[in-house]
């Protein structure tokens, strides 16, 4: 489902690469668990991934596409087949909560009265029921970052890139948020998260990938977060 | 679709102070343009009107002049069978001195001239038609000083003066219609870079889901679009007034009667209002569509 | 203090084809409100000189005019006297019928209408200057029908149609400086509320970490005023190049010349320009003070 | 040097008060976790003690100010005695890591040569030195929060406030930022810290105040993160 050959990323204002040679594969239907410490690269892999940027050297692949070397107008295309929580939630800021997951579904096509009876059902996966006509301004981080699940996930995605979904909620709500990934992940999506909780890490036993200064440093189909602190 | 209008309009709505400054810019300067195209038109037709009035005219001498009334004198007779021959010449009139006195007194009725002219003063004149009104010096070589004759006058020269002066009316129009446009321009163009801008990072996020290009961008250039066509019916409605108010007035006024012949409703809006829509629409279509190529990058 | 006008330019160049836009805005409106203070001010010259040389004319009947070169005959000195008596009056001149005919070919020179006038249809006139120009129609009362006096002409009425074509001419570049004066203020006002909406977030976040609205707001109002005052100097260029290019050749082209002063070079910068600095200047900050205060929160 | 007097603050959209009766005092000097549950309000109350918004009911205390009735031009001053990092960063995106520090110290009107020596040691203090001339916009999250957090420190506030500054961060780097918070603490700040992380509330053994669904739930002068999960 997505295969990483020798990639190496450098930003241009930076001297280090943020990537450097790595290789990964993941199969459909993993799920797998990206970590590595502060500006070890994992965001920019996943940039990688839903063609935000592209690779200085080596190839991306997810599903049948080389994203690195994808047309400009084909990568609507990529992305309507993938779903993304990012880092800093990324909502639409003048649609309210309901309209912001409907997008996803205006975006690929879908027809009015699906998206009419889809968008409820998913905000109640994720317990935002109630908040479906806020502004993301009026929400609080960790709801702000379920309305961007909720996002990512309405159109049924190949895909899904987590960019640590649940740095900004409590024990509690983040147990319900990765109950909800792996729910999602057991429909046969391919789920890749990034993230810092040692406690989900350790406590789910999934693949582990680590980054550190850019590079693969351990791969372990059962893993946990790692024996620091 | 409906969400492409739906943004087009919110976007036109967001910022209506701008949208509004954008229309009123581009409408005057369609207006202007509009205004220089009337200059144009009025030019066609004054030169129209003045070309079937300009003649050569054949001013016969003090005898004949106050002998003939009806150019039955071999002298003028024989001149004007001379005239017609002439292919340059299409038509010929006569006109005796008292005829020329009651045309003078039509004209300058009211006028304090009138007291200094008598019938006596006038000469009986050919009034020579031109096939071609720009070959009227070679008549008047020809006809200069020949028996009967008084002088020979190309009355085409005369009338140049009015035309230099729509001329500079309508350059003057179309320079400020430029300025004004490349303003117009501007601002539509800035004005969807603008909303670009504002709403990058949403279109950014759009994209990001999966939006294309497309769908993200049309509502800028229907924006565009609405301004261009709003500002050709608000400067086809500016002219309207432009007219009722200030050139009837004044085109009606003493010191430019009957030389300048008046503006019709008709040219207003059957011949300038349709191109200034088309005008607007295209040129917006057009800038709008540069920009979102040029600097609208997400 | 420094970091205010960085901010200021910041914000022109960061959005130059919207600045352009708005500058040349500001200068066309501008402009045309300086086209109609020089129309005014042509106006008021045309007056001047106009009063000057108007004057009521008393024309003598035909006995007089042939027999009296310098109005010795007594009729002609009875009647000059009795108007230098006159305290509406403050001056007479005599003209006789021969210095008549020298100023009438002066005119018309290179005139049709010079070789239907000989001296003998011209009358000598006595040329009354009034101390009150306006009250010319109580000398015509007076004088019309004394004997030795063929007429009574004040010369008044007819340079009204001048004055009546010239007030429409102002009439409609102020007409037309008041819409682009609006669009123009919209544009400021407009330019200003999107500084501060593109910058809202980054305002916000000066305001969180405890700049003053001072502060942030200040730039905004450099920017406004920038902008007047620019559009002020390309007003006054674009007036310079307007007068030059076209309204020198228009006044001094046949059909208006003697009839309307050409406009000096020094009322456009003398009187004109600092106004246009003044005006652009003043509306500039009190539409950006007005525009923060009302439309800017944060 | 920091009073809640019965605060209730209802948003306008919102039926639920996000506070409701909440009193608290907090001495000069202390170091106060706050915790709950997403949503229960905890970003509300910073919002408060910054003016960023005003209580319904009751009266919020700063040092000597009324902070809900402040006169809005007296505000700027206020703020200028705080330390702010805010749970999404709030860097201003066009300009350096460097400037964004200087940022602070420019409002309160420091001379430029000051500034000049300031700004790098800070930038030394969380790890960024090398980072200086980088826009916020190339910075990864980590590294972000940690610029937030240099830019609230570098003014010696009388307050910090912290909205979850180690949301984004690996187990590492968070116990640097929680050493230097630590630090700043013993310079005689008093720090406020939002946060979901049970290790670091468990680890340090401070006073704890417990929000839940804005309410006082708990207010523990060496408490643990709580008994869930
Ligand atoms: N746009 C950019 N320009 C330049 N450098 C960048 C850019 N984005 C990221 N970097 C650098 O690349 C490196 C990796 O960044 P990345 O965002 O991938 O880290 P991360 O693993 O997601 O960290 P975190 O856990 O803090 O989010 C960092 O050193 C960062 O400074
Ligand atoms: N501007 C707003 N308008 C309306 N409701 C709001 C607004 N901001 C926050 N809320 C609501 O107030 C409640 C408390 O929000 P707050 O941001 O204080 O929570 P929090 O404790 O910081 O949560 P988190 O840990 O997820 O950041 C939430 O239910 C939220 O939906
Ligand atoms: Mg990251
Ligand atoms: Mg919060």
């Amino acid at each position: 489902m997505i295969r990483l050959e020798n990639v190496t990323k450098v930003y241009p204002t930076s001297t280090r690469p943020a990537l450097d040679d790595v290789s990964v594969e993941v199969e459909r239907g993993e799920f797998v668990f990206l970590i590595g410490p502060s500006g070890s690269g994992k965001s920019t892999l996943l940039r990688l991934l839903l063609r935000e940027d592209v690779p200085n050297e080596g190839n991306v692949w997810v599903a049948n596409w080389n994203v690195g070397r994808l047309a400009s107008r084909r990568v609507p295309r990529l992305r309507q087949r993938m779903g993304v929580v990012f880092q800093d939630f990324r909502l639409l800021p003048n649609k309210t909560v309901a309209e912001n997951v409907a997008f996803a579904l205006e975006v690929i096509g879908k027809p009015r009265h699906t998206i009419r009876t889809v968008v409820p059902e998913v905000l109640d996966l994720v317990n935002l029921a109630g908040k479906a006509d806020r502004m993301p301004s009026e929400l609080s981080g960790g709801e702000a970052q379920r309305v961007a699940i909720a996002r990512a996930f309405v159109n049924r995605p190949l895909v899904l890139l987590a960019d640590e979904p649940t740095g900004n909620l409590d024990p509690e709500t983040s147990t319900g948020i990765m109950t909800l990934l792996e729910r999602i992940n057991r429909t046969g999506t391919t789920v890749v998260m990034a993230t810092h909780d040692r406690q989900i890490v350790d406590s789910m036993r999934r693949r582990v990938v680590e980054l550190s200064s850019g590079k693969l440093a351990r791969d372990d189909s059962r893993g946990v977060y790692g024996t620091g602190r | 679709m409906l969400f492409v209008w739906r943004e087009a309009f919110a976007g036109l709505r967001r910022n209506l102070t701008m949208s509004i400054a954008m229309v009123i810019t581009t409408a005057i300067s369609l207006g202007l343009l509009g205004a220089g195209l009337l200059a144009v038109r009025t030019i066609d037709r004054t030169e129209d009107l003045y070309y079937s009035l300009i003649a050569v005219q054949v001013a016969l001498d003090e005898p004949t002049s106050a002998a003939d009334p009806d150019c039955s004198s071999p002298v003028c007779a024989g001149l004007r069978d001379e005239l017609e021959a002439n292919p340059l010449v299409s038509g010929v009139e006569y006109e005796s001195r008292d005829a020329a006195f009651e045309r003078f007194q039509r004209i300058y009725a009211g006028q304090s001239i009138l007291q200094l002219v008598r019938p006596q003063s006038l000469p009986a004149t050919l009034r020579v038609t031109m096939a071609d009104p720009l070959r009227g010096t070679e008549i008047v070589e020809q006809f200069t000083g020949r028996p009967g004759v008084r002088n020979v006058v190309d009355q085409r020269s005369t009338v140049q003066d009015l035309f230099s002066f729509l001329g500079s009316v309508r350059n003057a129009t179309f320079g400020l219609a430029v300025v004004q446009a490349l303003a117009a321009l501007l601002l539509i163009s800035n004005t969807i870079q603008l909303s670009a801008f504002t709403r990058r990072t949403e279109v950014g996020i759009m994209r990001l889901v999966g939006a294309t290009r497309w769908y993200t961008q049309v509502p800028f250039l229907i924006e565009a679009v609405v301004t261009g066509l709003v500002g050709a019916v608000l400067a086809t409605g500016g002219l309207v007034l432009g007219k009722i108010f200030f050139l009837d007035r004044l085109l009606s006024g003493r010191l430019l009667a009957n030389t300048i012949p008046p503006v019709g409703m008709s040219d207003l809006l059957l011949y300038v209002a349709p191109v200034l829509v088309v005008v607007g629409a295209v040129i917006a279509t057009l800038t709008g569509y540069a920009t979102l190529r040029l600097y609208v990058r997400t």
